[in-house]
This record gives C-alpha cells, structure tokens and sequence, in this order.
C-alpha cells in the first residue's frame, strides 16, 4: 500500500537565476516503509522534506498521502513528526514541556502525558532532564529532544531531518535501533535523511540518492551500495573506486576490461549497458574489495601509496596508479602490514566478482 | 464627511440636560452651575460642564457639527464667537439681557452676547519693580530702558494677545491702510522682548522667576494671579487706554436650547454677577447695581479700537509680525 | 525561468484544494487582514483622507507649492521640524541604548528599581511636565540658576533655549521608545552570534557596531520610527522653547487664524514625509535578515571579567537615574512647594502638604485617575489584539498590500492628536457602520477608540520588532505537532513575542494616561481624563495642586512599571539577559 | 613545545545538585598539534572548548598559551579561530561578509580580505554562494560557512566543535582533508571535537576519550583503539566486545582467561593490571577481529543470531551468547556469508593476539 507519494514536484526559490531545489521529484513511500533521502550537502533533502510536512508548497507537482491530496493541506492537518535539522526546540519551555507539546494538543490526558514523555526521555537517554532548560543542555541532548518531541507523538508519517548529526556513535547506534523499534512497532512511514551512510545502509528499507534536486537511484541499501545506477551514486556511496578503463568485451550483463597492470578482468554490468569493445567504462570497485599485493605479483595494477589513514576498523590506503587511469585508488584493509607507509610501492589486485560497471 | 443619516439621530437633546463647553476657570463654573442649580432644582445633575481652551471650544463645536453634543459655549473671544456665527454654529435669539447690553457687546444678530469685559493693560512684576516705576502707558514698553524685561505670551497662538497686537497697529493706523507705523512700534517692542511665553502658566512662572519683569495681559488674570496665587504681579492702567476685549457666550445650534437659554438667561443675573464681580474680578458685559470695591476705583479707560477693521486686518499682520518682526527687533 | 505545469486539473478541485489549505493556504492572509484593514479604513484611513480633502478644498495644490519656495514659513518649518525630528531620533538612540546596555547588560543592587523609573520621564503628565523642564533646564530653571549662583555668573549658566530646549525634552521624554526596544531585542539576543564576533577577534566596541547594533535593526528601526513620527507631531516642546516655526506650530497657528485648508495641508505634508520616513525605514530594514539562524538553543550565560564595568555600570545607571529622575523631582518640589513661595529662589523657600490636602479633600478627585487607566487598560488591551496580528501579519504572510497597512497603522501616530481627534468627530459624531450605528461622541467609547487609534501603532512596532527576531521554524514545529494556527501562534508565536508585546502596551498604556490633546476634544464629564483634570488646574494656575496630580499620575505609572517589570521576569526566555553578566 | 594546557580544569554551572560538566580536566597540547575529544553527549566538550575560547571562566584551574596564563583573557585577545556547534553566523551579513569579517578585524587589506575569502569558499566547495544570505542556505552550508570564517583567519588555535556534523560522508572526507592541510601547512594547533570516530581516528595527533566531565583516557588514536584504558574507552571507541571472563593465569602483561565456549586464550594486559587466578577479568575484542565460524567447530563459542546489520563496508553480526558471558557479541565481516539471518545458531573465535584486557 503506498502511504506518502511525490509526484513530480519541484520546488524553486525565487531568487532569480538558481536552479531548482528540488526538480521533479517522484516517489512513493509504502506504509511502515522506512525511507531514507541520502545525498550531498545542499542537494533539496531538506526542502523536500518540508514539503511532505507542509511548510512549502511545490512550485509544481502534487503530494499524495494514501489516498488523499495534501499538496496544500495545513501542516497540522498532516500528522507527521518532523525532526528539523535546527531542532526548533521551543525557548520559552523546559524540556518535559516540549517534549509534551503534541501531546497536549492531541488531548491526552495529563496522567498518560506525563507517563509518555518520561518514556520518550527515557529513549533517547535524557530522563532526569525534564526541567532543564533547554539552553541548558548540550548540543546533543537538545537534538535529541527533538527527537522525543516528534517520536511521542505516535505519528502516521515520521519525518527525521539528520536527527542524530550530532549524537556519538554509541549512542546514535543505540538511537537508531530505538527508532527502529518505535517505528517498526507502531507502523510508521518514515522519511529519513541522513549524512551517515552506515546509518542509512543499516536502518533504511529503501534509500533514494539526490543530487542537486534529483533523484539518481531508489533502491534497497544492497541494490544502492553494490549496484549503483551511475558514477556520482557509486563515488557518494561508500568510498568507491571508479576508473575508466578500455572496453575489451561486451555481453548483456558482463563487459570485459583492460587493467591498467595489463590484467583483464570481466565486470558486473546493468541491462542494456550499451558498451561496445573500443568503449570506454566506468567501473566501480569498493575498497574493501580490492586486495593490497606485492607489487612484483602478475598482473597486479602497481601504484605509489600517497595516504594511510586509520579509521579504526579498516585502515584506508591511497594509492596513485597514474595517469592512465583516474588517479587514485583506495583500499580498505583490516590488518594492513604495518610496513606500508605513503611513498611505498604496492600492488593491487580487483576482484572480478565485486566489479561493477556504472553509467557515468 | 459624516452626517448622511445624522437627522435622526435624538443625539444630546434627551430630558433636559445639557452640555456646557466653558473656557471658563473650574472654579467659576463650579460656582455658577451650583448657584444655577439651586435656583432651578429641575436640573439638579442635568447641567454638565466641559473645561477646556477656548480655541478647543471651538474646535469641538465645529467638529461635531453634524450632531452637536454642546449647547452653551462659554466663554470666547469675540472673533472665536464670529468665526462659530460665521460658520453657522451657533443659534440666534433674543435674551432679556441683551436690551441693556451696549451693541459694541454683541452680535448685531443675536448669535453671541458678550459677558465679560477684559481690559489688557500693563503688568509688571511688583517684587522687581516699584509701582511707581512702572511703565505709564504703552508707548513707556518700548524705551530702552526695559531691554529684555518683557515677557509675552507668544502672539499668533493666542486670541488675547492677537488683539492687543492688533490693537497697537490699528491704533497707529485707525484705518489699517498702514500697518508699518505699528510694525515698527512692534518691532521695538520686540527689542525690549527677552522671551515669548508659550502659555499663560508660562508666562505666570517665567514673570514671578523675574526672567522677565514686565507684561501686556488681561486685567482679570493679574488680579485673580496676584489675589489668589499671592504672585507679585502687578498692573498699570495705560494713559492712553486699554484695550478691551469681550469674551462672551452663546448657544449651540442644534444642542438643548431651553436648558441652554435658561442657563444664559440665570448667568447675566444681578447677584450672580455681583459675586463674580467680587469674587473672580469679573467686568460684567451688562451694568449691575452693586459693584465691588476693586471695580469702582479702577478707572477703566477703554481704548477707542475698531475691531471691524482689525477682523479684517487680524490675520495678515499677525503673519507678518510673525514672520518678520518676532525675534527679529 | 521556466515555471514547470503540471496538468491544470478543473477549477472546481482547484479551490477546493486551495480551500484546504488552512492557515498556510494563500487566502489565509487576506482573512486575516480583511478585519484589520477595515477597522483602519474606517478609523484612520478615511478621516485622514478627509484632512486631505480639505487641504485642497480651496484653492487646489496651491497651499502645498508653498512648501516649495525658498523663503517661506512653510518651508523653513518643514526644515526645522525635520532637523528636531532627525537629532531627537539620534539622542534618544543614544541616551537609551546605552541605558538599555547598562541596565541589561550588566546586574547590580538597584538595578530592578532603576528599571521602573526609567519610564516615569516618558509618562511625565502634559504641560506640568514640559513646565518641570523648563524649571529646571531653561534661563529660569534650577540647574542653570544653580550654577549661576555657585559660579558667580551674571547670567544663568548652560540655559537651554529653542531647539537645543526642545531636543532635551525629546531626549527625556522619548528615549524610552528605544530603550525598551534595545533592551527587549537585547534580552532575545542569541548570544552566541556576539560570542563569534569576539572569537574572531573584535574588540567590545567592534561587537556593538558590526554586530549588536546591526542585529538591533529591527528594534532601533521600530523606535526611529515612533520618535521621529513623535518629534514631527511633537507640539509643546516647541511651544514652551519657543520654536514656532515647526510644522505643528503653524498647524495650530492656522488653526487659530481660521485657516483650515492650510492647517490640513500642514498636516497631510506632515503625514507624507512620516509615510516617506516609514517607507526609507522599512527599506532599511528589509535589505537584510536578523533572524539567527543557530542550530538549537544557545546558552545564555556569558561571563565578564572587567572590574571596571562592574563598577561604571551601576554608577553609570544611576546618574543616568536621577538625571531622569529630575523633572519628576521637580514636579515634586512644585508639588509640595507653597504657592507664590518660589519666585527668584533656586529652589522653594516654603513647604507644605497643601496641595495634596487640596486634590484629596475634593468630592470626586480620584475619578479622573480612574478614569484614566479604566480607558487606558481597554484601549492597551485592544492594541494588544490588533496590533500583535497585524504585527504578524505584516511581518510573517505574504499578500498584497502589506506596505500599505503598515503605512495605515503608523498613520495615526504621524499625525499630531487634535487632527486624529477631529477626524473621529467627524467620522463618529454620527452612526455609521464602524460604529454599529452607534454615534460615538458623548459616549464613554470614543475615548478609548482615540486611544486604540493613537496608539495602536505603539504596540505595532514594537511586537513586529520583536517578531524579527523570532525563528518561524518555531511555529512550524508546533503546526507540526497538530497545534492549529490559532494554537501555534498563541502559545508559540506570540509567547516569544511577549517582550516586545509588553513594550508597546507599556507605551500604549503609558501615553494614554498622560494624553491630552485629543482627550480634551472628546472628552464627556463622565470620561474626564486625569490630564485634562491637571490641564484645569494649570489652566487657573494652581500650579502647586497640578503637580500634586502629576505626581498622583507619576506614582500610578511607577507602580504598573514596577508590576510589569515583575511580569517580565517570570518570563524567563525574555530577559535573563543581565544576570548572567556576573559569574 | 606546549602551546595550550589545561591544568585542573573544573567547570560547574550554577544549577544546584548537578555534577561538575567539566570536572578536573588536565591537557597539554603540542604547537601544531591536533588534539581531538571524544566523549558522549554531554560530557563536556564544548564547555572545555568554550572555556578554551574565553566564553567560560572555569570555576577552578588555569588555562596557558604558551606561557601566559589566559584564564581570564578577553576572548577576542585570544586569536583562536572557532567553529560552533550551533554554527553562530551572522545572519545579518552575506556568506561573504560572515567569512571576511575576521579579516577586516585584522585589518586586512581589501585586496586581500576578497582573495581569501574566494579561497577559503572554495576550499568548503562554496565558490558562488558569497552573496547569498545566510537563511538561503542548507544546514550543511551554514555549517561550511562557519567553517571558512574560522579557517581564513589562520587564528593561532583552531577550535573545532563538530565541524563536519551536518555534511555528507564524501564532502566530509574531502573537508577534513582540507582542515589537515591548512592545519599542518600554518602549523595551528587545533582542538577538535566530533562524534564521528573514524574522523577522529583519520585526523587526529592525540584524542582525549572523556566521559561525565572527566579525561578517561589520552593517546594517539591507535593507542586508544588497540589498548583502551578502561572498559568505557573500549565500548565508546568503534564497537568493543567487552566480556567478564574468569582468569585462568596470570603474568605481567598478559592473562590467561576461560572462554564461555569451553577454551581458554591468552589476552595482553596493561602493566599492573592487578589481576590474580580466580579474579574475573574484562577482555575487550573489536568485532572486526572476532570470526564467524561454524558452530561445530571445537571451542568455539557458541550463539544465535540477533541482528544482522549491512552498514556498507562490513555487516555487523550481533550475536547472543548466552547468559555466562556479557550478553552479545557484534561480528563485523566484509563478506558475511550469505545463509546467515536472525535466529540461526553460530560459532565465534576470539583471537588470542587481538584481545585486550582492560580496566572496569
Ligand atoms: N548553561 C548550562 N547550564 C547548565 N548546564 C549546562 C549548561 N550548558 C551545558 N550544561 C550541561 O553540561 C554538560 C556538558 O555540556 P557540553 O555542552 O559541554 O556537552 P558536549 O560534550 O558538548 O555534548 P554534545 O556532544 O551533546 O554537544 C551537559 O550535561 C549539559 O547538560
Ligand atoms: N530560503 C531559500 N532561499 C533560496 N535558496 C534556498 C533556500 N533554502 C534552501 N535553498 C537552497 O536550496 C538548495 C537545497 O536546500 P536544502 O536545505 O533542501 O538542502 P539539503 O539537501 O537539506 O542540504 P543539507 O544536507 O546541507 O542540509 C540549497 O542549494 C540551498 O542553498
Ligand atoms: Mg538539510
Ligand atoms: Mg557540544
């Protein structure tokens, strides 16, 4: 059953001579659906989501939630949970009070307001902090009762604009399973944005992938990650290798290429590919797949390490394979020899089977 | 641009109460309303005075037109009464006083009476200055010798001393054909001027702190100021006269005649006017039997003006002394 | 730009899609607005256009050329009456956001009570309180006699005298405008923007001109404008210093020489330079954005180490007090001064207890005072209403027209209070549809109708700078939480808003007790108002029972500062400015 | 050479019965160091940083630069370069004037003032958005605004607080390597705070973990991840495994400890770590270390399945073992194998080299 559905709708500022910040965008949304918007800084998330919670109205195009038209139906009358970016906590109230607001004006009685609000400040870790002030409280515990404000509410529809930027890890991890449980539990269609891209490939049923205004992939978090539908969303995904590399084979879904050592490897391709031999492909490869090697190894694709960096998990080299190719590459590795340092001469080996080619 | 359905209105003219816009002090109305009422016991609490300016007097009237709230306007100058006449604001009739009233008094038409008498002369402060070193007559304001002791209540803003200015021009131009003669009179007068007053209570404070010591203002005013505030203000009836003004009363057209006529009629009675007389320093417009102490030595030597030729003059040369010659001597 | 068109669907779903839009919808603003603009049509609008009329009744244009020739009286007065509108807008900015500064910024014993005196130099009752001035700052006065006498001098030392008189009254007497407006923006401040400019290395004077100042804008634009519009129509400063040649001035000269239509031209010339005025205001401000636009809520503590402004600030605030303070001494000192005892004397010779026993021991003497704050209250209170929605709207919806509803609401103020208070006459002396059918005049409601016209442009202002600085992300959240726009404005919109609210009833509430020019118009016995009870005495000289009432109307004014600076307190978010200066 | 220390910092606001929001920290910093905190909501960061910056006096201990005591400093006499959390621009100046306005207050020339002002936007990917208003941006670029106004002025100590929290992985990546280069060409000492672990980890010289106010532990990012001081460091840094297992043996710097499974391993411990035969010890594993096995293999241990997360890069495979042990265990494997979903039984081994004993 589709539950929130975008149906061209563009929005433009009237400062002259932008483009749009959100440009023909359709979507829909399943019931219960937990719907992630990922994309770069400045790309019409925001805008997009303010549309569904009806603070905009498009330019064009019309929103659809289940079977009615709210394109221009007053935010009130909408029943979504917004988590805005900047909070919008309410000054003059404690926290308990701003965490009650919706519920006051949804006439729950004081006795379960008082006991929903405990919870939902309990959730996200604040309990003890009801009277605060909310100029009292540090960035995080102010996100984060904006984020109980809008989840105790029970909406139909949650939007959450990066509503845990500024948590810790650990307990942006213990947030998000919470948000998991509440939405699961009570069916809520959520619509998601996130910078976090973990976060996104671990909550998310389905991601949509914007960039300036438009949507480029929707897809599940394993179609979005190992299948991209091009270059921009194989590079914004996950650090990605992309390299263009000399066509030497073509079938329907496998398209054979040149390795800059001298090497042929055969790449995943989408349907319809259109690739021909002489053509040039972008394929994608993620670093944790490609293989650091020893640089004499055969056909390995050799390169001067140009950065180490330490991630905790996996350490991630860059490597310089040259001009040939579209520069660097890089590997992530759990246990990389301790020897290698920038400067170093290494090889690399792509693993045929995690190859992937990308529209440009 | 009001007034389309104002005619049935029933508007102020319910029962028999009626208003009474006074530029008279409090304490006069007071009295008289008291004095009215105990007489004609009907209108106990019927009888309701307005405190106000005389030019807001006739502002009010004006304003209101359409639908007068008003129905005696008490106490004005003659030319506020006229401009009201003129503008068809007030309602002629023929009182039982007006027979015994000198015509120079009233309005040739019934539509205002004067009631009071106001002589301007000299006033000098009396601590500063010895009597007998007062200024004798008018001419006397303008001698060097008083350079920056006068004080005037500034002139274009108010009617008394828009009249007593114009009662010097026209007294050196009895036709007002010449004003220069009185603009230079003026002009020296201008001279001796320190500072303008920008009200009576202005020019009270500004007299008694001896920022300036010498004056032209209204003989009532003096007496009431220097018997009642205990001001040290004196006064000089001038050699060659003082102007005299009338400051009279009229009935609002469309407001509650009968009250109103009844009221008028009881204001110009003899006892009444005897007690303001004695007790306000009132010059009654009409003669009365008994006339107190202060009034019977004064000596009035009312000055010969001719106010058809300054109504017709007022305006231009007050504009222009205004204009050229204040702050300027 | 190439708008994108989607399939235009029938008209019929068209409006009823518009129709749902609710408060956010397009038509919304225009409902909302349609009341206002007809309670201003009806009670400014049409009688001001009325002035208008009549200014070019007689002889067409010709009384407006005069204000183009050199030489004339029109002109110069138009020049003068601009140059005194344009120094009192600058004093005042200076004497009241540096007392705002003082009182906001920094805590000390004492602070509280200062705070409710400040006010008391811009309640000061008519006439006897431009007297007080002049007892104490002109040739006459204490201050230069005093000086006088301890130097030696033939002549009064630092006598104030025309304009430079009539700008220290404006000072005094309107410097609360900017004050209040400072100190509620100041209260608002998201701190952290000021912590930026420091952390880049601005010194405290750089932060005050490239941050504070500007992100004051909306407050100091507010108040520019209420004094500037109030110099303009300002009468008796002039009047007591002297300056005649002022636009009012030769209003009520013309006025007095029977001249209407050049008294209307005077004030419909007087209305279009303060509608100029309004509009250079509202370009000025409208160029740039105030609203922070901070993640969260920002910290309110800050923390100053510098012993000396711990020092100078209370010694600052309270010469600044009883410099303040002085005119309302003076009238004290007429007030409890026998009659006739000061004349050349610096001070009174004699004391007594006499006036009061005067005022006290009449029949009906407090009906003036309750009078006055009955009508006071009830105009504040529909000020408040108006004002805050128009406020709101003018600031927060987008529909055609909203620079002329501004100019609508301002209107009022530009123009000098006998005007507003003719036109009513005019408008009101019969029934008519504004009024329910009602002829107003003689009533008791005309008073507090004049007071709501005059004034309602106080409580305008001042809400509307204070809606500047409110993040509407804000009530977005609360829509979005399910509050209707009613809810959401209510308990959102408008509690934000409370401080700059309260500044303008404040005001309001404050210039209706002490108004006079318009009162004394359409005043009934019923309805007199404490100033035209005061006018009265002034008017028979009881100089010494005046003051007496003047310091009746001080004290009342006194207390509801007092409670209204309580009233502020509680609300926290609005001024826990000061006390967090000191660690 | 030490360019910042703090010695005994303390800050407590005034609000009764709350505990200290900086209690007794003490830090030294490097010139040209960055030096990064790390702690949980609320526990203090930016309070230390704003009383870095001069915004808070410390209720008790001293703040130097170099060797001038600032404890009391006037801000603005501090030329530290900040980014707040909450961004602080100013709303009433464009982009542009809001990055220069640190340059006219050092009175550069205007020249000057425009180059770098172009540059420093284009260094945050904002060429063309200088005359844009404040309120005409995304969240993500305000927060690359405040960025550039506090990198252009090369203050002599960067203060960092969660620059990078609003935008997406790749322009966060490509941001901090920015912040890197500037940091390390002007030698400016930086004090950084983010939730994002990896970017500590990537960025940082030193990291200081703190927890309720208080310094838990300080050391270079490997340093912090591989030898956790304490059981809190160990589960706030990346995901630890943390479990109370009995001690089997015990010498100077390694311990023997029982497996729930049945078998027995060797972990390193930090000198003095006190612990005799019999005492229960605290044995942290990283989940990338941690192997998934067949549960049939000999001491193993064995469990079921709770959770399967795909974040991207690895799955993250929580894992109950049952009630002798800690609770769950979190497996991270590049390639998990596919078969494996919630519910089913498995077996997990710990490496011996990889455990790490650690304090309560
Ligand atoms: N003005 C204040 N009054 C009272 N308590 C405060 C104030 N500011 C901060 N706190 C408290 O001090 C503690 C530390 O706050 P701080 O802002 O330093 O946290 P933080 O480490 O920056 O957290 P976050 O990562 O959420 O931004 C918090 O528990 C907070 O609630
Ligand atoms: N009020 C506005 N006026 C003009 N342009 C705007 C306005 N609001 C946003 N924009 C522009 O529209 C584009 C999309 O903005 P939006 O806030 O939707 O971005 P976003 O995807 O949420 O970015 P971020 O991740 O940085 O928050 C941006 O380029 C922004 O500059
Ligand atoms: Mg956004
Ligand atoms: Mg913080």
């Amino acid at each position: 059953m589709i539950d929130v559905k975008l149906e061209s709708v563009s929005k433009r500022f009237t400062r002259s001579g932008e483009a749009a910040a959100v440009d023909d965008v359709t979507l829909t949304i399943a019931a219960g659906e937990f719907f992630t918007l990922l994309g770069p800084s400045g790309c019409g998330k925001t805008t997009t989501l303010r549309m569904v919670a009806g603070f905009y109205f498009p330019t064009a195009g019309h929103i659809h939630f289940g079977e009615q038209d709210v394109t221009r139906l007053a935010p009130n009358k909408r029943d979504t949970g917004m988590v805005f970016q900047n909070y919008a906590l309410f000054p003059h109230m404690s926290v308990a009070q701003n965490v009650a607001y919706g519920l006051k004006v949804r006439k729950v009685s004081r006795a379960d307001t008082a006991r929903r609000v405990a919870q939902a400040l309990t959730e996200v870790h604040l309990d003890g902090y009801g009277t605060r002030r909310i100029d009292e409280l540090s960035g995080g515990q102010q996100q984060r009762v904006a984020l109980a404000r809008a989840l105790v509410i029970r909406p139909r529809t949650l939007l959450l604009d990066e509503p845990l930027s500024n948590l810790d890890a650990k307990l942006r991890e213990e947030t998000r399973t919470e948000i998991r449980r509440i939405q699961r539990e009570s069916g809520t269609t959520s619509l998601y944005v996130t910078h976090d891209q973990a976060e996104a490939m671990a909550m998310s049923d389905r991601i949509a992938v914007m960039r300036s205004g438009q949507v480029q992939q929707i897809g599940t978090p394993r179609e979005v990650y190992h299948e991209p539908a091009n270059a921009f969303v194989a590079r914004f995904i996950g650090r990605s290798n992309v390299l263009s590399l000399p066509v030497t084979s073509a079938e329907a879904t496998r398209v054979g290429v040149a390795l800059p050592g001298g090497g042929r490897v055969t790449a995943t391709a989408p349907d319809g590919h259109g690739l021909g031999e002489g053509d040039t492909a972008l394929v994608a490869a993620r670093p944790e797949h490609v293989v650091l090697v020893s640089p004499e190894e055969p056909d390995a694709i050799r390169g001067t390490v140009t950065g180490v960096e330490f991630t905790g998990m996996a350490t991630h080299v860059t490597v310089d394979i040259g001009a040939g190719a579209d520069g660097d590459v890089t590997v992530a590795a759990v246990d990389v020899p301790d020897r290698v340092d920038v400067g170093d001469r290494v090889g690399l080996r792509l693993p045929a089977e995690r190859l992937w080619v990308v529209r440009p | 641009g009001s007034g389309d359905e104002g005619a049935e209105t029933p508007g102020g003219t319910t029962a028999e109460s009626f208003v009474v816009y006074s530029a008279r002090d409090k304490k006069v109305t007071d009295f008289v309303v008291e004095q009215f009422v105990a007489k004609n016991p009907e209108y106990k609490g019927k009888v309701e005075v307005l405190n106000m300016g005389a030019q807001e007097v006739l502002e009010r009237t004006r304003a209101e037109k359409a639908n007068p709230q008003g129905s005696v306007w008490w106490g004005g100058t003659q030319q506020g009464l006229s401009t009201g006449a003129n503008e068809d604001l007030l309602e002629a009739w023929q009182p039982s006083f007006a027979g015994t009233m000198d015509a120079r008094y009233k309005d040739a038409q019934g539509r205002w009476f004067g009631e009071i008498l106001l002589p301007e002369v000299i006033m000098y402060n009396n601590k500063a200055i010895p009597a007998d070193q007062a200024p004798k007559d008018w001419d006397d304001l303008i001698a060097p010798q008083w350079k920056d002791k006068v004080i005037i209540r500034d002139v274009p803003a108010s009617g008394t001393m828009r009249s007593i200015y114009s009662a010097m021009i026209q007294r050196l131009s009895p036709d007002g054909s010449n004003p220069q003669p009185g603009y230079d009179w003026l002009k020296k007068l201008d001279a001796n001027t320190v500072e303008y007053a920008a009200n009576p209570t202005d020019l009270y404070v500004k007299m008694s702190r001896e920022q300036g010591v010498l004056s032209a203002w209204n003989l009532q005013d003096i007496l009431l100021q220097s018997e009642r505030s205990k001001m040290p203000f004196g006064y000089v009836m001038p050699a060659s006269g003082a102007p005299v003004l009338v400051d009279g009363v009229a009935i609002i057209k469309g407001g509650n005649s009968e009250g109103a006529k009844k009221f008028l009629e009881f204001l110009f009675d003899g006892t009444l006017r005897a007690n303001l007389a004695k007790d306000f320093f009132q010059i009654p417009a009409v003669p009365i039997a008994e006339q107190p102490e202060w009034l019977a030595n004064l000596g009035l030597k009312p000055m010969d003006v001719d106010w058809d030729v300054i109504a017709k003059n007022e305006t231009d040369w007050i504009n222009h002394w205004n204009a050229e010659i204040k702050n300027k001597g | 730009m190439t708008a994108v068109s989607s399939t235009v669907p029938s008209r019929r779903g068209e409006w009823a899609r518009r129709l749902r839009g609710g408060a956010s919808a397009a038509w919304f603003p225009y409902l909302l607005v349609a009341p206002l603009v007809l309670i201003l049509w009806g009670y400014v609008v049409q009688p001001m256009l009325a002035t208008f009329a009549e200014s070019v009744s007689d002889d067409g244009t010709a009384n407006y050329t005069q204000f183009l020739t050199s030489s004339g009286v029109a002109r110069t007065s138009l020049i003068t009456s601009l140059v005194i509108s344009a120094a009192s807008v600058l004093l005042c900015g200076v004497v009241g956001v540096a007392m705002a500064f003082l009182l906001k910024r920094f805590s000390f014993a004492g602070r509280r009570l200062i705070e409710a005196f400040i006010l008391v130099p811009a309640a000061l009752p008519p006439l006897i309180g431009a007297i007080s001035f002049q007892l104490l700052y002109s040739e006459i006065g204490i201050l230069p006699r005093g000086l006088q006498q301890l130097l030696g001098t033939a002549q009064p030392v630092l006598a104030f005298d025309g304009i430079a008189g009539v700008l220290v009254v404006h000072t005094f007497t309107m410097y609360p405008f900017f004050y209040l407006a400072a100190s509620a923006a100041l209260a608002g401040f998201d701190p952290s923007i000021e912590e930026a400019a420091y952390n880049l290395g601005a010194g405290r004077i750089r932060v005050w001109r490239t941050v504070l100042l500007p992100m004051l804008t909306p407050a100091l634009v507010s108040a520019s404008l209420l004094v500037f519009m109030t110099s303009l129509a300002s009468y008796t400063a002039p009047l007591l210093f002297g300056v005649d040649q002022t636009m009012t001035m030769q209003i009520y000269i013309n006025r007095t020489n029977g001249d209407l239509p050049m008294a209307s031209t005077y004030a419909a010339v007087l209305g279009l330079v303060s509608i100029a005025f309004l509009l250079l205001m509202r370009w000025y401000e409208g160029r740039r954005s105030y609203l922070s636009q901070s993640k969260g809520v920002s910290a309110q503590r800050r923390e100053i180490a510098n012993p000396i402004g711990r020092w100078l600030a209370p010694v600052a605030s309270v010469l600044a007090a009883l410099v303040l303070l002085a005119p309302v001494a003076t009238i004290a000192l007429v007030a409890f001064s026998a009659d006739g005892s000061w004349t050349t004397e610096v001070i009174p010779s004699a004391y007594t207890m006499d006036n009061f026993v005067t005022i006290f021991s009449e029949p009906r003497a407090f009906e003036p005072i309750l009078n006055s704050l009955k009508m006071s209250v009830l105009a504040t209170a529909g000020c408040v209403v108006v004002g805050v929605l128009i406020a709101y709207a003018v600031r927060r919806l987008k529909f055609v027209g909203r620079s002329l509803l501004d100019v609508g609401v301002m209107i009022a103020w530009a123009l000098p209070g006998t005007v507003v208070a003719i036109n009513l006459i005019s408008a009101f002396s019969t029934g008519n549809g504004f009024s329910f059918g009602q002829a107003l005049i003689g009533t008791f409601w005309i008073l507090p109708l004049a007071y709501f016209v005059r004034f309602l442009p106080l409580v305008f202002r001042a809400s509307s700078a204070s809606l500047a600085l409110i993040d509407p992300s804000l009530e977005e959240a609360a829509r979005n939480l399910g509050a209707s726009w009613w809810r959401a404005f209510l308990s959102i919109t408008v509690r934000l808003m409370l401080p700059g609210v309260i500044v303008g009833a404040l005001l309001a509430f404050v210039h209706g007790v002490g108004e006079f020019v318009a009162s004394v118009l359409i005043y009934t016995s019923s309805t007199t108002p404490i100033s035209v009870a005061i006018n009265n005495r002034m008017y028979s000289f009881e100089i010494g029972t005046a003051a007496a009432y003047g310091m009746l109307q001080v004290v009342l004014i006194f207390v509801v500062m007092w409670f209204s600076g309580r009233l502020e307190g509680g609300g926290r978010a609005a001024s826990r400015g000061a006390e967090q200066w000191t660690n």
